[in-house]
């Protein structure tokens, strides 16, 4: 029998339609619809019990209440705490994100490292914690036997809570007056206050109760002070009525939700609010009777006010119009619970002490201070009650030395810590070189200003070792990385933000155990500690950092462990009379202290203007995490397309300065500083001055955008040390 | 050429039929026989666990093990840490039990249970409405498993995944002689349509029945 | 598409829209039958014829 | 090989040699396995092959989809004409509608299955097809429609002289022309339907106001402008592949008496149709825009491309223009104004359904949103290509092989 | 098509922003993607092809330095019920294969992600552009993939996504209300995670049918507005400014 191709066409005919008689078509049709629906690169999450763990988030000052969902071990979600004072239940981008940080594989540091490579160079070799603890040990030790325990010195991101303190106890009983922490806006207005109301503390803004705001450049809505707090109680403010004029340059969040927006040249400030007082006084406008009886020098410096900063001057200085100038100077003073606030979008820089002192005499002058809807001073956090450190010898001698930064010499009478020095003192060789630095949670290449010089500097420093969770520019630059838990996997206590009105204490906790091999730094100082021995090993008397923890926080303990929190509910200011500490017992708008200080009404920025005509300044958004963590990528995807563009950042640029640049929108312009040049695209807004540019902070990171600090520049303010700079001079061409 | 298929035609006619039905019984037994053993994998669960026996030893039947937590969700299949309270230490001779306490008790780990009734990721269904809401059985949906002494094999399709139990062991999907042999959508419906289910109200403006979202997610 | 499918309603659509559809499709597929069944049919007269 | 090709040709037709015919479609079949690359790499990779976004879910796949299925009306009508209508003399022509009919379908199907972001569950349109959707009825029309031009074109497959020579085939083949009228009327029937559903996919989106036009009961007028542009842009687009095929195999194919009344036919339907479209702009321009907030040139100023030019290109020269020529007799029996004709025609129906579907999808609706522009991806433009590709190397292997027009031994002798 | 004649007394979940409280901060963006499992890619700058179920509009007023005002404006989706509500919202009719529908017993439109296979009719039927595809599949670096919601479906490649009201929690509040023996789920039961994190309280969620929920007085508020009103797609969000030129924006209103 031959089979034929006809056969064979029979047999596939019924082959055919047999098979479509069976379930096999069908079923297959149906299951590979199945698969698609269940692919195994589409991540199905494992289900399970509920629960939630209450902490805090420290990936800002600001300290609000968090309520992490976790499903079995995994933490899933964070949410803000219900009935947390700060922020009651709500919660900013920033914190919404935190578990991105948490799980991020790549970033996170899994293990102590050891550089290996160049410094930059990201070449690491895992070690153990050991070997880690007794590298840095050994370092230590030799330096201590040669005298040069003062030539360690250690960043921390803030002065406040046991770690910090720990760190700082740690320096001084090791012999090293050099503990760094960055400046921030707070700080100047805390000494701004101090020098005229004679008190150490820190700023409150009772801004829900106020009816009036006048703000030079705080970024209620950028990030400023306990970012949820201040959103909702600029809510409840503008519910109640309350009017907010907003003084920048640009046209910023809080701006746009301002009832006024008013431009002014930057650096301006000082004069502008000078401007105000002159209209204030001349239309005799302010509280006689506080002003007749609790303060001083009042007469004095009015008559410095009034004979130069007439609204004429202060509109040629400003740019803002006369008749403007008069009628919210009126407005402010006329109003019922007026606050002026300086401050510089998140308030991550300072200001200089003419501008806040300047912005604070016209809180004196309306009398709103320490009552209902006024600023208050509220009480530094005491609760850190340890014994001093037990010094020996070679300690004495280390401690006695100058800082590293001058701080508190006597040109730098009222800085606590000059960190923004540091780079240029270490690369000009002043004072003394530092051999070994110490990094805790801080990224000072990322943070500080002109990134190169920064770098320059880190690189002569023989030996960094950064505690810190994840790979960043300062990491990558340090020769010993010793990975701490993140916020989510450790205590941490957590003090009155900036800018709140009551006493507070918040209380981080492990939400989920340590995913990695990590350590808390604090545990890692207490080691170390006990490793140096002697009078050292016996500063610490503590078994851990929880241990501290506890025994610090003593009676609060409980508390803080089951609710979280811990606010003195019932604080309020005393009357004004008892809270002015000056000399005189009254706020002074004059004195001794003040006159002595150089006068610095107008900044300049950096740069010649014939070859820089424009000015480039740096703006914060809620968008963007500009402090030492790197906006996790919930946020860079948050961030507008006028912002960033593909990898580019985005410049902004009133439309018509950008004509006479012939630019239209999406261009490409190379942007040149005095402190370095970069490529990036244009963006035609009419929310900023002619011949002002703008550019974000908080990008850079990733190869995202740029890093606004490898362009700006310092500006040393000469009252009070710190760095003002908010801008500098730019020109720009076409690419 | 041409001449050569003519002939060929003529010889080989009386086959071209024989051939065809040759393919159809060929493509029925493969489609019908062969290909389900094909299609399912079979998995032996890790422990062979005996229902009957812990029925026997509880108050509260099902739910002393397969129990609703606070929130309403539900637990699924007991974690070590219940069944940790007798089986700490072995207690009989059963070889399957000495497997438990010696692989997952004494090194803390989860029994991997295979689930047979596991729905995709896209469902949501609440165990509670069913329970709590509608008062029905856990046999109208699970059978009598509670009665069993022995796991039966899990299988798996290998394309979509799913349990076999949830397809339905008829291949054809179409013969189903108790409620819980298969659990499909439209098993789901066979309640959730507004005519015999009167709290399944008409909420679905496609297919007035009930919403997608009610067993969607 | 076919009652038994849950999407199915009962309602006027769904006769409009299915009632043509199958209608056209019964159409087609009686139409095509025909033709099959016929021509087999015409082919083995022919071959019986051819034979006789 | 060259005596086994002969006996493929059916009797008395020339044809160019197997090389020259082999060499050609080597040329096309490259571009075809271009676009057959890219169709692999969009069914893989996914979507994101693509310049779609997601103010772009609809881009040039749908506009050409749209377009070869107004284009392919060619066959439905004509069917129609011949079979229901009676009207004889278009039978010379009906089997290349067929064919460009076949191919354009197959195209659209095919396209469609490169569109949907999961094909693999592109039969959940039929089996949990909800009847309300526009889409639901094209997609089951344009199935169905499909099977009827397959069943249309089998008969002219089982002519090719070797498997004429099966009896069953041969039979099949004369079987199926006897009951082709009723093949003919239900593929009419359903033609009409989803040349009108594809109108109404963008007719009833009333979130659109650049696209939503009322209309009666469930179809909006865009429903019937679809249907009636078809038919009278189809049967264009088939002239105009007819003097295609003639000039580039350098014959006579079909009579001029059969071109001209097909064209006489498209020209009073294209002449009506613009009347109709006309009469539609201004409804909308009056009576649907106003309540809804928007005015008529809101849709085309504030933009960079997309002007009143368009909708003159659409309406006047690809519209009333050829409308005109073809309803002319003095100028529809002038070549080269029929060929103008017919392309004008073309071109307007196609510029009408890139401006429903694409321009409509530019539009913002959000006043605080904009204008959204997009440029096709090199993967886009090769599937696009491919359907031309694979209708060239389907109709060359067709005219090789298959007896396409009667007319061609009378005309050629 | 149903006549939803019990729709009047059923649920309608909906949503308030009061715009002069909202900052255009991006906490809603956030949330939404932290609780619905949004995926993200390496470049999200592309907003095109970015989802993002909520998203942020930056309105302005079109005049020129210093005049310019700016409001954010947050759009998630708008559960339109098209006119007189009976569920004839411009996505759920045209989707042909019954992956989008409309509940009448919630007012939430729903999608199905499993059902869809990505014709994305819907969303050039939605006029606001709520509607997102999946380009790529979402795939999250080594590790994030640890913290997904398990309440909510994570998405294959090649569907279109789009806001849910969170009918997820609404689904665990049901749920929960099932188990406590009670029938009704309260009002701070059922919140959207974008209400709940906004810091500025802008938004409100509730039903709007209830006299009783926040939602139901907000909405008569002489300032509300809806986006696209005149197109008659009848949506659930209303929005609240007492700044005119953002009410004409919102609305339509050309003048």
């Amino acid at each position: 029998m031959k089979v034929s191709r006809r056969d064979f066409l029979s047999l596939g005919a019924g082959a055919t339609i047999g098979t479509a008689l069976t379930p096999l078509p069908w079923k297959l049709m149906d299951d590979v619809s199945i698969w698609t629906q269940n692919w195994a690169w589409t991540p199905f999450p494992e289900d399970g019990e509920v629960t939630y763990v209450t902490s805090t988030c420290t990936l800002c000052p600001g300290g609000c209440g968090i309520m992490v969902r976790k499903v079995n071990n995994r933490a899933v979600k964070i949410e803000g705490l219900k009935g947390h004072p700060l922020n009651q239940g709500g919660i900013c981008l920033l914190g919404l994100s935190g578990l991105q940080l948490l799980y991020d594989n790549k970033k996170r540091i899994k293990t102590p490292l050891k550089r290996i490579g160049k410094k930059g160079e990201e070449k690491f070799e895992p070690i153990s914690w050991e070997q880690a603890i007794s590298e840095v040990c050994d370092k230590l030790s030799n330096l201590r036997l040669k005298g040069e325990s003062h030539t360690v010195a250690g960043i921390v991101s803030s002065k406040f809570g046991v770690l910090n303190n720990l760190f700082k106890r740690f320096l001084t009983a090791y012999g090293s007056p050099n503990f760094l922490t960055p400046q921030s806006g707070s700080d100047s207005y805390s000494t701004a206050m101090f020098l005229m109301q004679g008190v150490d503390c820190n700023a409150g803004f009772d801004i829900e109760n106020s009816s009036f705001i006048l703000s030079f450049g705080a970024g209620l809505i950028e990030g400023w002070g306990s970012p949820v707090r201040i959103f909702r109680e600029r809510t409840n403010f503008n519910q109640n009525g309350g009017k907010l004029i907003q003084i920048e340059p640009r046209l910023s969040n809080t701006g746009a939700k301002a009832d006024k927006w008013l431009p002014l040249k930057p650096g301006a400030e000082t004069v502008l609010a000078l401007g105000f007082a002159h209209v204030i006084i001349k239309e005799s406008l302010y509280k006689k009777d506080f002003i007749n009886t609790y303060t001083q020098g009042f007469d004095k410096w009015k008559q410095t006010i009034i004979d130069t900063y007439t609204p004429s001057y202060v509109s040629k200085i400003t740019g803002v119009k006369e008749e403007e100038i008069i009628s919210i100077a009126m407005d402010f003073a006329k109003s019922s619970f007026p606050i002026a606030i300086c401050g510089n979008g998140k308030d991550r820089t300072p200001e200089s002490l003419s501008h806040s002192m300047a912005v604070h005499s016209l809180n004196g002058l309306v009398g709103n201070i320490n009552r209902k809807g006024g600023i208050w001073t509220v009480p530094l956090p005491d609760y850190i009650n340890w014994q001093e450190a037990l010094i020996d010898d070679i300690a004495q001698n280390g401690i006695k030395k100058e800082r590293i930064d001058s701080a508190g010499t006597k040109q730098y009478i009222y800085a606590k810590s000059l960190l923004n020095r540091l780079p240029e003192v270490v690369n000009l060789g002043k004072n003394y070189p530092i051999n070994l630095l110490f990094i805790s949670e801080d990224n000072p290449i990322y943070t500080l200003p002109n990134t190169n010089d920064v770098i320059k500097a880190f690189e002569k420093i023989p030996f960094i070792v950064n505690f810190t969770s994840y790979l960043d520019e300062t990491s990558v630059h340090s020769d010993l990385i010793l990975p701490n838990h993140t916020y989510l996997e450790r205590y941490e206590d957590v003090s009155t933000p900036p800018y709140f009105i009551k006493p507070i204490i918040s209380m981080a906790k492990p939400v989920i155990s340590p995913i990695f091999n990590t350590k808390h730094t604090g545990d890692l100082i207490i080691s170390m500690a006990k490793k140096l021995g002697g009078k050292i090993s016996e500063s610490f008397p503590w078994d851990s950092y929880n241990d501290c923890l506890k025994k610090t926080l003593n009676d609060k303990w409980q508390m803080l462990e089951e609710g979280g929190f811990w606010v003195n509910s019932t604080f309020n200011p005393s009357k004004a009379e008892n809270q002015f500490k000056t000399a005189s017992g009254k706020f002074e708008f004059l004195n001794a202290a003040i006159s002595a200080l150089s006068p610095g009404d107008i900044i300049k920025p950096e740069g010649d203007n014939s070859v820089f005509p424009l000015i480039l300044i740096a703006y914060d958004s809620i968008r963007l995490s500009s402090g030492f963590i790197e906006s996790p990528p919930f946020l860079i995807k948050a961030v507008e397309s006028t912002i960033l563009k593909q990898n580019d950042v985005v410049v902004e640029i009133n439309p018509q300065t950008a004509k006479n640049y012939s630019l239209k929108e999406g261009d490409r312009i190379i942007l040149t500083t005095p402190k370095g040049e970069a490529k990036t695209k244009v963006h035609l807004f009419d929310g900023i001055m002619p011949d002002i540019i703008a550019l974000p902070k908080g990008l850079g990171h990733s190869n995202k955008g740029l890093n606004i600090n490898n362009l700006m520049g310092q500006i040393e303010d000469p009252s009070s040390g710190f760095n003002i700079c908010s801008g500098i001079r730019a020109k720009i061409a076409k690419a | 050429m041409d001449a050569l298929d003519d002939e060929k035609k003529n010889t080989s006619k009386g086959f071209g039929i024989l051939f065809f039905i040759i393919g159809v019984i060929m493509s029925l037994i493969i489609g019908w026989i062969i290909f389900p053993k094909l299609l399912y994998s079979k998995k032996n669960q890790p422990i062979d666990f005996n229902h009957k026996l812990h029925m026997a030893s509880v108050d509260n039947g099902c739910a002393s093990c397969h129990f609703l937590r606070k929130d309403g969700s539900f637990s699924g299949s007991p974690k070590l840490s219940e069944c940790i309270g007798c089986h700490s230490q072995v207690q009989g001779q059963d070889p399957e039990e000495l497997k438990f306490v010696e692989q997952y008790v004494s090194k803390n780990r989860e029994v991997p249970w295979l689930i047979y009734s596991k729905q995709p990721a896209c469902v949501f269904f609440s165990h509670a409405a069913h329970i709590k809401g509608a008062k029905m059985d856990c046999v109208t949906c699970h059978g009598y498993i509670g009665e069993s002494t022995s796991l039966k094999v899990y299988e798996q399709n290998r394309i979509s995944g799913y349990s076999r139990d949830i397809w339905g062991k008829d291949i054809s999907g179409i013969l189903k002689k108790n409620s819980w042999d298969s659990m499909k959508m439209d098993d789901c419906a066979v309640c959730h349509e507004s005519k015999s289910n009167k709290s399944a109200r008409e909420k679905s403006v496609q297919t007035q029945k009930e919403g997608c979202f009610v067993c969607h997610k | 598409m076919f009652p038994f499918v849950f999407e199915w309603v009962w309602d006027m659509p769904h006769m409009v829209f299915m009632g043509a559809l199958w209608y056209a499709l019964s159409i087609i597929g009686l139409g095509m039958t025909y033709c099959i069944v016929k021509s087999v049919i015409d082919v083995s007269k022919k071959e019986t014829d051819n034979h006789h | 090989m060259d005596s086994l090709d002969r006996a493929f040709i059916p009797s008395g037709a020339k044809r160019c040699s197997l090389f020259q015919f082999t060499s050609f479609i080597s040329v096309i079949g490259i571009v075809f396995l271009w676009g057959v690359y890219a169709m692999l790499l969009i069914w893989i990779k996914g979507l994101n092959q693509t310049n779609m976004n997601d103010a772009y879910g609809f881009a040039l796949w749908i506009w050409a989809d749209l377009a070869v299925i107004a284009l392919g009306g060619g066959a439905f009508f004509t069917g129609l004409l011949r079979y229901v209508i009676g009207k004889d003399e278009l039978k010379n022509i009906i089997n290349y509608a067929v064919i460009i009919g076949f191919i354009c379908y197959s195209s659209a199907l095919l396209i469609l299955a490169i569109d949907i972001g999961q094909p693999l569950r592109g039969w959940f349109i039929f089996w949990h097809a909800n009847v309300h959707s526009m889409l639901t009825e094209v997609a089951f029309c344009l199935s169905c429609y499909f099977i009827v031009l397959t069943i249309e074109y089998l008969p002219l497959i089982f002519e090719n002289p070797q498997i004429d020579k099966i009896p069953f085939y041969h039979k099949l083949s004369h079987n199926m022309h006897d009951v082709m009228a009723i093949f003919a009327a239900t593929g009419a029937f359903l033609s009409f339907f989803h040349q009108g559903s594809l109108g109404g996919v963008s007719g009833v989106m009333y979130g659109r106001p650049f696209a939503y036009r009322e209309g009666i009961f469930i179809w909006p007028w865009t429903f019937f402008l679809f249907t009636w542009s078809a038919a009278a842009c189809g049967p264009c687009f088939t002239i105009a592949l007819t003097k295609l095929i003639e000039k580039i195999t350098k014959k006579k194919l079909v009579k001029d008496n059969v071109i001209d009344l097909l064209a006489k036919i498209s020209g009073w339907m294209l002449a009506s149709y613009t009347i109709a479209k006309i009469i539609d702009t201004i409804y909308w321009v009056y009576s649907t825009l106003p309540p809804q907030g928007h005015k008529f040139m809101d849709f085309y100023s504030n933009n960079s491309f997309y002007g009143l030019w368009i909708l003159i290109l659409e309406v006047v020269i690809g519209g009333a223009v050829p409308a005109f020529i073809l309803v002319s007799e003095k100028l529809r029996c002038n070549k080269s104004y029929l060929t103008i004709a017919v392309i004008l025609a073309i071109i307007g129906v196609s510029v009408n359904r890139w401006v429903m579907v694409v321009q409509a999808l530019a539009i913002p609706v959000l006043p605080f949103e904009s204008w959204t522009f997009y440029i096709p991806s090199w993967q886009e433009v090769a599937t696009t290509i491919l359907p031309v590709a694979y209708g060239v190397i389907l109709i060359a292997l067709s005219y090789r092989y298959l007896p396409i027009f009667p007319q061609e031994k009378e005309l050629n002798n | 098509m149903s006549e939803a004649s019990n729709h009047g007394a059923s649920k309608m979940y909906g949503m308030v922003i009061d715009l002069d409280k909202c900052t255009g901060c991006g906490a809603c963006m956030v949330a939404c993607m932290a609780e619905n499992n949004v995926p993200f890619k390496e470049d999200e700058s592309d907003k095109l092809k970015s989802i993002t179920w909520l998203r942020l509009y930056k309105l302005n007023n079109g005049k020129p330095f210093p005049d310019v005002q700016i409001c954010y404006l947050p759009r998630p989706c708008m559960h339109c019920g098209g006119e007189g509500n009976h569920g004839h919202s411009p996505c759920v009719s045209v989707c042909p294969a019954t992956a989008t529908d409309y509940d009448l017993e919630t007012g939430i439109v729903s999608q199905i992600y499993t059902r869809c296979f990505g014709c994305r009719y819907c969303m050039a039927a939605c006029p606001y552009h709520a509607r997102y595809f999946n380009w790529w599949d979402p795939v999250w670096p080594e590790g994030m993939e640890r913290y997904l919601n398990p309440n909510v479906s994570v998405r294959m490649r090649g569907v279109v996504e789009k806001c849910s009201f969170c009918y997820h929690r609404y689904q665990i509040a049901k749920n929960n209300a099932y188990n406590n023996g009670s029938r009704e789920v309260l009002e701070h039961e059922y919140q959207t995670a974008c209400t709940q994190a906004c810091p500025a309280g802008s938004i409100t969620f509730g039903d709007l049918n209830n006299p009783k929920h926040e939602v139901y007085k907000l909405k008569q508020n002489k300032n509300a507005f809806r986006l696209l009103e005149k197109l008659k797609t009848n949506p659930k969000v209303y929005y609240i400014s007492k700044l005119e030129w953002v009410r004409k924006l919102g609305d339509n209103y050309r003048s």
